[in-house]
């Protein structure tokens, strides 16, 4: 069933996965985020979209831990994590994957995407048994690798992925993590048309699965995934709402959309 | 602790200062825009101090003796960068601590077997013997005082030299990023051959300069070299200002600390132990400095890259 | 630069191997021969050698070969030279080292092996005393002595106020206290530097504030040539009495030059003692070496000579070690400096002078003796050493 | 930097069974000395070995948070001196138990290496380089002030510890084994650790920390528990020194000495562990041949360096694969 939409049908969100309130962010004199304030619904596509340098990448930094607010509060899950380190947030079930490929180059696909079963369930102070010899772990990760189309690329390193493969394995480690929320920034950087395709069905796939935070140019895509859109200028909350309905917003048409739709 | 050897240590610490944002100029320099770890710096700075005594034995001259020497290095250094150091600039930064160090330990050695070990002296230029009374009782030599004021001349050119040239512009950019400067179209071998080059010049400026205080020997630019270091790291590395302030605060406490410690732990305990704490603490005073600034400011005082 | 010098010994000794190499005595010298200091370290090795050529390379009517090593100022490399010498070379002395904190470190590995260990230089207090050793010789001094007769001066010359300055560490503070078993006057102050110390502006600073009568300090090596021009840069020469000790010698002069003239050290020794051998050694030093000797180096030579006399004694017999010892007390030898025995710690009696530095006639630098201080001295320790 | 780090991080796992043969080789050796230095000046040789081994262990200790962790300490050398003031202190109190001594050298180690890695662990690349220093250094004048026990001199420690009361490494040749069995140990507690899910976790913030962070691994306690078992063997390494020279000096604790531990580690090849023991052996045994031939050895032994960094990327182990052909590491 496809149970994403019925959270989609009002735009107030009952019970929102990730909470953003009047986040602001300043390098120095620049302002880069402007008061965004922002809900993601439980099991919800929400893209954000914008022009370059209108403060996507710094938006999903700020969510995920990496850069700290200037003033506002981030709320995930119930809980304040805006003061709370990166990796106590992923802890808390808050993925990412990078706009540029971030994966470790010198481990193999399957232990880039292990390193992410192992973050989630057991304690990584074990000094001695080979981890790459633990089965489970190996189960889950090998899981995650095919859900991404890499099943039978596990032992390659990852150095000598195509840049397609790394983006898919990108993909696979922030699935593996197992998130209640995954936050994507352009997944689909660089990629060619077919790749595209590809990773879209399996965003397709995995919609409901996870709650999900899009950052993405590819605006075929954004509007095949979608359940909600915000447009981001900068950094501001330009409109937001259902992909029709920003589709049709003439502020939108007007700043930023115009002849790129269709 | 009179009023008159607070300044005239304050003096004091201006002129190791100096002498030390000499070395670490040219540190930052090739480190910030080439992103180039140079540990035989110290070496150069000990070259110039060995090829100064040497013209001065051929020519009697101190400031023929300088500018001799100052050429001889910059050939002995671009010599080098391009038998050796062109080839590490795109290696690992341990790579060219190792290559680096090899050199270190190849001219210190090669200098003793030239010169030999023991040390040599170059007297002071005689317009510039002597002291003067800062105030009675208080004499002060001059050539430390010229030392300070050509570091602060130094100072002064790089200031205009990198703040409103075009070589200044591109090195400022480099030390913030590299690629971009390339990709800008620039010669960037060129700027690397300028930029060293300048800094094997100051480096040997200041052995030269300081050859006439302390005796030239083998090995005497390793603590100077960690010294620029820490210098450079404090200041923020590829950043010009950063190091002169650093160098300048360097100088001060290492020279205030040397002269007091002793004299504050007396405050607190008696003479005899703290005679024999006093001089640690005061040896130790630069790298407690260097930790609690990296510990507040993990990148230096001015951090140049953004990196 | 002298390798082949180096090897003078081996090659005499390989000229007669017919006797087979059994027969060669083995000397380690161990100095410091790299970094800063190594110029101490070369006067060490200069003198031995030269000792051992004025020998014919032989020692006691046997072949002597000579094997050198570098402490490279490192305690650890010290330790393992030491045992290398000890072990591989199967040398049958080691003469060594420059420096006390080498000396501490390879005393244990040479003396436990029943190598005789004969210091040309470093003469501690604590093997001076309760430590001392029955396989250890000392051909130069008790550490304090040097300090000591500049302590005498001081008093002698009625100095009120002398201020005294050192390196921080064991060595500096047995200078210090030398000086002072002596000096009875007033201590303007007492500053350690930090071992290396190269900038002494900030010293010069507290000394001229100070203004005191005379200064004594112990700064080897390229301190001193530091000190001693800075000094002299400062403006203080000529008002404040210059006293030292291992300060000002002849390692240091052709460096310190016109600096350091008419400043004063403390010693056992100076090129222009006037004894024949003296004359001799110092001639023939310079023209092998082209440098002025140094304490070091006819500190070294005596060092060759006490072997060459103790096994004079034994005929040749290095191996029974009782028997080596006794000739070794014997100090059967002319030393350069005249008058010479061992006390019971095996530490010299000896005269010990005022020097003063001077110009020699032909522009060069050295010391020269202005007054004898202490005539047929031995040190304090001696009492609390075991050995009878 | 860490991306471009030269050296190979491959891990033993991933290598081939010739490859495995090294550090089997390494140990045979090794354990065969003994029987070979019988026949020459034994005690000489044993010396020299052990002292290899000492810093092999020292050399271990580095690459594992160095070529694993990528965290380039310059102040290595302090862990060993700690180690060794440990045995020298309280051998100077008339304790020679190694039952004492060993546990408080690894301790102090540690502890020292938690306190600094606490405040060093938040800089990066050079910084790190320059602050892991400034402690160095600091426990360099520390210990040169410790006036009751030498203070700059050094102390001489009197006895080679004992067990239980019994003078066991008193001999050269027990005490050699006795160094060799350390070595073993710590050698494969390394490659243990290193394939374990913690050593995962060091190698991966290695790669890239902030990738690692995102995972929801807290990188900094986890290099710092790194940072702390560096020290610790550091500390046994300073144990087994103080042991080999019988003697005490703040001079292990020098930059030249944490300098010539990375010069080691990188002259074997980074990030393999027996690289480190093949970095420490060459060093050694170069500087060791090398001083014999000729007082000027260092007029060799400098440009050798840059030789091997100009035409031997990956350390010797490197150019060992290079000269058998196989694709170069890393």
């Amino acid at each position: 069933m496809d149970w994403s939409t019925e959270f989609v049908e009002g735009l107030a969100v009952a019970d929102p996965v990730l909470q953003l309130n009047d986040l602001h962010k300043n390098f120095g004199g620049l302002v880069v985020t402007d008061g965004v304030t922002l809900d993601i619904g439980f099991g919800e596509l929400h893209a954000v979209i914008g022009p370059n340098g209108a403060g996507k990448t710094t938006l999903i930094n700020q969510i995920s831990g990496l850069l700290a607010p200037t003033a506002g509060t981030i709320n995930f899950r119930g809980t304040d994590v805006t003061d709370l380190p990166a990796d106590k947030r992923a802890k808390l079930g808050l993925a990412r994957s990078f706009q540029i490929t971030s994966v470790l180059p010198r481990f193999s696909a399957l232990e880039n995407v292990a390193l992410a079963v192992q973050a989630r369930n057991q304690t990584s102070y074990r000094f001695f048994g080979r981890a790459d010899h633990e089965q489970p772990v190996n189960d889950a990760a090998n899981a995650a690798l095919a859900e991404v189309g890499l099943a039978d690329r596990g032992q390659t390193l990852a150095a000598h992925l195509s840049h397609g493969e790394k983006r898919s394995l990108e993909l696979a480690i922030a699935i593996a993590m197992e998130p209640k929320l995954l936050l994507l920034d352009e997944p689909m950087a660089g990629t060619g048309h077919e790749e595209s395709a590809r990773l879209v069905s399996v965003l397709k796939r995995l919609k409901g699965r996870f709650s999900m935070l899009l950052v993405e140019h590819d605006m075929t895509a954004v509007f095949a995934l979608a359940d909600r859109i915000s447009v981001l200028t900068y950094g501001r909350i330009l409109a937001s709402g259902t992909p029709d309905a920003v589709r049709a917003d003439p502020r939108v048409i007007a700043a930023y959309l115009g002849e790129e739709m269709e | 602790m009179s009023t008159g050897l607070v300044v005239v240590q304050i003096l004091n610490g201006l002129q190791f200062g100096v002498l030390l944002f000499l070395i670490a100029a040219g540190l930052t320099l090739v480190f910030g825009v080439m992103d180039f770890i140079n540990l035989a710096h110290g070496v150069q700075y000990m070259l110039g101090a060995y090829l100064a005594v040497a013209f001065y034995a051929l020519t009697s001259n101190f400031f023929i003796a300088l500018l001799l020497a100052l050429a001889a290095a910059l050939v002995f250094g671009l010599l080098l960068e391009f038998l050796v150091f062109r080839h590490l600039y795109d290696r690992d930064h341990l790579e060219q601590v190792i290559a680096t160090f090899g050199i270190i330990i190849f001219l210190n050695q090669a200098v003793k077997t030239v010169w030999g070990a023991a040390p040599l002296t170059l007297p002071i230029p005689e317009i510039f013997s002597g002291s003067i009374i800062l105030m009675p009782g208080l004499l002060y030599p001059i050539w430390r005082l010229v030392i300070i004021a050509s570091g602060l001349a130094i100072g002064l050119l790089l200031y205009v030299l990198v703040g409103h040239t075009r070589v200044g512009m591109l090195v400022r950019a480099g030390a913030t990023n590299a690629r971009m400067v390339s990709a800008l179209g620039v010669d960037i071998r060129r700027l690397f051959m300028i930029v060293f080059g300048f800094g094997t010049m100051l480096a040997a400026f200041a052995g030269a300069m300081i050859a006439p205080i302390l005796s030239v020997e083998p090995g005497m630019g390793d603590t100077v070299l960690i010294l620029a270091f820490v210098v450079i790291v404090i200041g923020g590395i590829g950043s010009m200002r950063g190091a002169f302030l650093a160098a300048l605060l360097i100088g001060l406490v290492d020279t205030l600390g040397r002269s007091f410690a002793i004299d504050i732990l007396r405050l607190v305990m008696p003479p005899s132990p703290a005679r024999t704490v006093g001089p640690a603490i005061a040896s130790m005073l630069i790298y407690v400095l260097m930790a609690l600034v990296l510990y507040f400011r993990p990148s230096g005082l001015f951090p140049a890259r953004g990196r | 630069m002298h390798k082949k010098l180096a090897l003078i010994g081996a090659i005499m000794g390989l000229s007669a191997t017919a006797a087979g190499a059994q027969d060669k005595v083995k000397v380690g010298v161990i100095a410091t021969l790299s970094g800063p200091p190594a110029v101490l370290g070369q006067q060490l090795r200069n003198g031995f050698q030269l000792a051992v050529k004025n020998l014919g390379g032989k020692v006691g009517g046997r072949e002597v070969e000579v094997v050198v090593e570098d402490d490279e100022l490192k305690p650890d490399v010290a330790v393992n030279k030491a045992k290398a010498l000890v072990d591989r070379t199967k040398v049958d002395f080691v003469v060594g080292p420059i420096f006390s904190n080498m000396l501490i470190a390879i005393m244990k590995p040479v003396t436990d092996a029943g190598v005789i260990l004969i210091s040309p230089n470093a003469g501690t207090s604590n093997f001076a005393g309760k430590e001392c050793n029955p396989n250890f010789f000392v051909t130069s001094y008790q550490n304090d002595q040097n300090h000591e007769v500049m302590g005498k001066y001081a008093q002698d010359a009625a100095m009120k106020k002398v201020f005294l300055m050192a390196p921080n560490y064991q060595a500096g503070k047995d200078a210090i206290a030398g000086f002072k078993r002596y000096f009875k006057g007033e201590i303007a102050d007492e500053v350690y530097v930090p071992l290396g110390q190269l900038d002494y502006s900030a010293e010069l600073t507290k000394i001229a504030a100070a203004s005191p009568d005379g200064i004594f300090v112990f700064l080897p090596g390229g301190m001193g040539v530091n000190f001693v021009k800075q000094f002299r840069q400062a403006g203080l020469a000529d008002k404040i009495k210059f006293l030292s000790a291992f300060t000002v010698d002849e390692s240091t002069l052709p460096a310190q030059k016109e600096a350091a003239l008419g400043f004063f050290g403390g010693a056992n020794w100076a090129p222009n003692l006037d004894n024949p051998q003296n004359k001799k050694f110092v001639a023939e030093y310079e023209k092998e070496y082209n440098a002025v000797p140094a304490t070091y180096a006819f500190q070294a030579y005596d060092a060759a000579l006490l072997i060459d006399g103790a096994l004079k004694l034994t005929k040749g017999n290095t191996s029974d070690k009782d028997a080596l010892r006794a000739a070794l007390m014997k100090a059967n030898f002319t030393s350069l400096r005249g008058p010479f025995k061992f006390n019971t710690n095996h530490y010299p009696i000896q005269d010990f002078y005022q020097v003063k530095v001077a110009q020699r006639a032909d522009g060069k630098f050295e010391t020269q003796i202005d007054k004898k201080v202490f005539a047929g001295y031995s040190d304090p320790y001696a009492k609390d050493c075991p050995m009878k | 930097m860490t991306q471009t780090l030269a050296a190979s991080s491959v891990l033993p796992s991933q290598q081939t069974d010739r490859a495995n043969a090294l550090p089997v080789a390494i140990f045979l050796i090794l354990a065969l000395v003994p029987f070979g230095a019988a026949f020459g000046p034994e005690s000489y040789v044993l010396g020299l070995f052990t002292r290899v081994m000492v810093f092999a262990v020292a050399a271990l200790a580095l690459d594992f948070i160095c070529g694993y962790g990528g965290l380039v300490s310059f102040g290595h050398a302090a862990f060993v001196g700690i180690g060794a003031y440990a045995v020298g202190i309280i051998g100077a109190h008339g304790v020679t138990e190694m039952l004492v001594s060993l546990p408080v050298a690894l301790l102090a180690g540690a502890i020292f290496a938690y306190l600094t890695g606490t405040v060093c662990l938040r800089t990066k690349s050079v910084y790190f380089i320059m602050i892991t220093l400034a402690f160095g250094q600091m426990a360099y004048f520390i210990a040169g002030s410790l006036a009751p026990y030498g203070g700059d001199d050094g102390l001489t420690v009197r006895l080679r510890s004992t067990l239980l009361g019994f003078p066991i490494l008193q001999n050269d040749r027990t005490f050699y084994y006795f160094v060799l069995l350390s070595l073993l140990v710590v050698y494969f507690a390394f490659r243990t650790i290193v394939y374990s899910r913690f050593g995962r976790v060091l190698r991966g913030a290695r790669e890239n920390a902030t990738r690692m962070a995102t995972l929801g691994f807290d990188v900094f306690s986890f290099q710092r528990v790194g940072y702390v078992i560096a020290g610790a063997v550091g500390g046994l390494s300073g144990f087994l020194l103080a042991n080999a020279t019988e003697f005490v000096s703040p001079a292990y604790m020098s930059w030249q000495r944490s300098g010539e531990l990375i010069i080691m580690i990188l002259l074997g090849g980074l990030g393999t562990l027996h690289g480190a023991i093949v970095g420490a052996a060459a060093y050694l045994l170069i500087e060791e041949t090398l001083g014999g031939i000729t007082e000027q050895w260092k007029l060799i032994f400098g440009p050798l360096l840059v030789l091997i960094v100009l035409f031997a990327r990956g350390g010797l182990l490197g150019l060992v694969d290079r000269i058998r052909g196989r694709p170069g590491r890393g």
